[in-house]
């Protein structure tokens, strides 16, 4: 086989004794004589090709041929030749490997066909489809290469992020009167609550003037009833205030006291917390 | 060798590349020369200078040293990734309209139209952020409280009165008559980030 | 208002705060006032040669602007963060530049490139570096992923478009040591993203 390699002009060196090389840890001793190695451990040579087409690449390269124009015979015989010793040590063998031996086979077997009569039919070389791939793999090869030479985030270099100091403003959420509207509603459908909670425009000053008036009393102690209200304001005002305070008066929020008739009134709240 | 203005520049570089407080240790491994502390220190010093008109500013922190942004620019810089807005819970805003439209109100009158308790955490929420307080107590045992919302409630909500808070009547009739009432109405679009209420009918999602 | 060297800082201080590249659209979103994307350009540019001589750049990448570390300081900043991303296998690379420059893919198209089977955990690498993502099903039995590079992944390379990968070279002419006649016409070049011709007989994936 060695005589078939040096016929061809391919680099088949005799393989210089590997023997410190370790296969599954046993030395390396019983190497095809015939058969091209390159002085690293077997293994790890394997190890670096991806795949059959990058096998066929290296062999193609090593022999120094025209890619157009490949050598099938030669190229088979050494493709087999790996696979064979990838076999025998029991190395990994990927099924794919196999399949790409019998397509090189089968090539080889096609080129021996008479060559004028297939071109005349407008046959295409059979190699053409195994050229294209390996034309193919071999840009993505460069590709990879290439991408892996682009600088790259967090190997070659770092995104700057400074630390964003926050203020120490709280974010709070926002609340529009339309959220207060739909929170009701959803209550109402809820709750069924319709009759009792019925609120219209009116009832809602009223009861802003509740709340008002509260505040004015809290801690006030006793107030004349008079000062509860300010003409100033408008009758309107006048009124909806003179309501609120019955309304709290209904509800026993205020307490009203006169020491005789005609006297003035006092209003107070019912509980005061600082008692 | 490098001059005093690369150390510099590798200085202001790790610390731009490093979010979290770089010590004088830590600095110093960067360099093959043995540069003093007190150089560093020195050098660090003339780099907090060099960014006092930046809009970035070099700290010193207990652990280090650490580029950050100046609090001044925050506004500008919360416009680039508008965090979504923090939004109250249905629990929260039902009883924020519950205490606007009814006060004032105790937390049991609330319960009592939520028809679930109200935790203290909902009533916490709404004083601390400024919007209701206690403006009495009712004259019963226990003596509630009773809750009514602020003017800073009316400021932040945009509206002079109560009396502009929308008007329920509608609503309420709207219900009452049952008259098959669209859904827009009964059913308001919830708002993105809340759960929605899904009425029985319309319900589960297909996955 | 802010004067053009206001603006400049804050741009400045935006761009050192995050490390997303910002578009002109989200730069333009922190000034109140509407300045126009030809002066922001300007200003960005104006900006990038400010940093010029220092080790911290301003690049202007798929999704937008960023500052990023040079690489040539990579020396000093690995001191400080020892640990270093892992190094892409060839597989992995080899499969990474096949969905680069002939996307979209599916797998299937991928074993056929490389002549053999791409193990599900290429893909995942890939995909939580989030450099790849399915962009689509091919309407064939099985209904195959396909699959394309991201936005990240130019940003992460430095790159605006697909355009900007390395060109493919020229194989046939590098592999051929003897000058073979040109085989232009019997191999096209594909083009960096250009989707490749998919020859029909390269078809059928595997399952």
């Amino acid at each position: 086989m060695s005589q078939a390699l040096q016929q061809h002009g391919v680099q088949a060196t005799i393989p210089t004794p590997v023997a410190t090389a370790k296969i599954h840890g046993q030395l390396l001793t019983e190497l095809p004589s015939d058969l091209y190695i390159p002085p690293d451990a077997l293994e790890v040579f394997f190890e670096t090709f991806e795949g059959p087409l990058d096998l066929l690449l290296y062999l193609i390269r090593k022999a120094n041929v025209d890619i157009l124009d490949i050598p099938m015979a030669r190229l088979t015989e050494q493709y087999l030749e790996y696979v064979e010793v990838m076999r025998r040590k029991n190395l990994e063998l990927a099924a794919e490997y196999l399949v790409m031996a019998a397509m090189l086979m089968e090539i080889k077997s096609r080129m021996l066909l008479p060559r004028p009569r297939a071109l005349e039919q407008g046959e295409e070389d059979p190699r053409a489809e195994l050229v294209r791939r390996l034309i193919e793999y071999e840009k993505v090869k460069q590709a990879a290469r290439k991408l892996d030479e682009l600088p790259q985030v967090g190997r070659d270099y770092f995104c700057v992020e400074v630390w964003i100091e926050q203020t120490l403003t709280e974010r709070v959420p926002n609340v529009c009167a339309a959220d207060l509207e739909s929170a009701w509603r959803s209550l109402l459908t809820r709750a069924r609550v319709t009759q009792h909670h019925r609120i219209t425009r009116e009832e809602l000053s009223v009861r802003e003037h509740m709340s008002a008036i509260l505040r004015r009393l809290s801690g006030a102690g006793f107030v004349e009833f008079t000062t509860l209200f300010d003409p100033g304001r408008g009758v309107a005002v006048l009124i909806v205030s003179f309501l609120a305070v019955l309304e709290m008066a209904r509800e026993s929020l205020i307490e009203f006291t006169q020491a005789m008739p005609y006297a003035p009134i006092y209003v107070k709240l019912a509980y005061a917390q600082s008692e | 060798m490098l001059n005093p203005n690369e150390v510099k520049t590798v200085l202001e570089t790790a610390l731009l590349a490093n979010q979290s407080p770089l010590s004088i240790a830590e600095l110093r491994r960067m360099f093959d020369e043995d540069i003093g502390a007190d150089t560093l220190r020195r050098l660090l010093d003339e780099l907090r200078d060099d960014w006092r008109e930046r809009g970035v500013e070099l700290v010193n922190l207990a652990t280090g040293w650490r580029f950050q942004t100046r609090p001044s620019f925050q506004k500008y810089l919360e416009r680039i990734n508008p965090e979504r807005p923090p939004r109250y819970s249905r629990a929260v805003l039902e009883t924020l309209a519950i205490i606007a439209y009814r006060q004032p109100v105790s937390r049991g009158d609330i319960e009592d139209i939520r028809g679930v308790t109200v935790s203290p955490g909902i009533m916490r929420t709404l004083e601390q952020r400024g919007w209701i307080d206690v403006v009495g107590h009712r004259d019963v045992p226990g003596r509630p409280a009773l809750y009514a919302t602020t003017k800073d409630f009316l400021n932040d909500l945009g509206l002079r009165s109560l009396q502009e808070l929308p008007p329920l009547e509608d609503i309420a009739r709207t219900l009452d008559l049952n008259a098959a009432p669209s859904n827009e109405e009964v059913f308001p679009e919830a708002r993105a980030g809340e759960p929605a209420e899904r009425p029985a009918e319309t319900a589960p999602e297909k996955a």
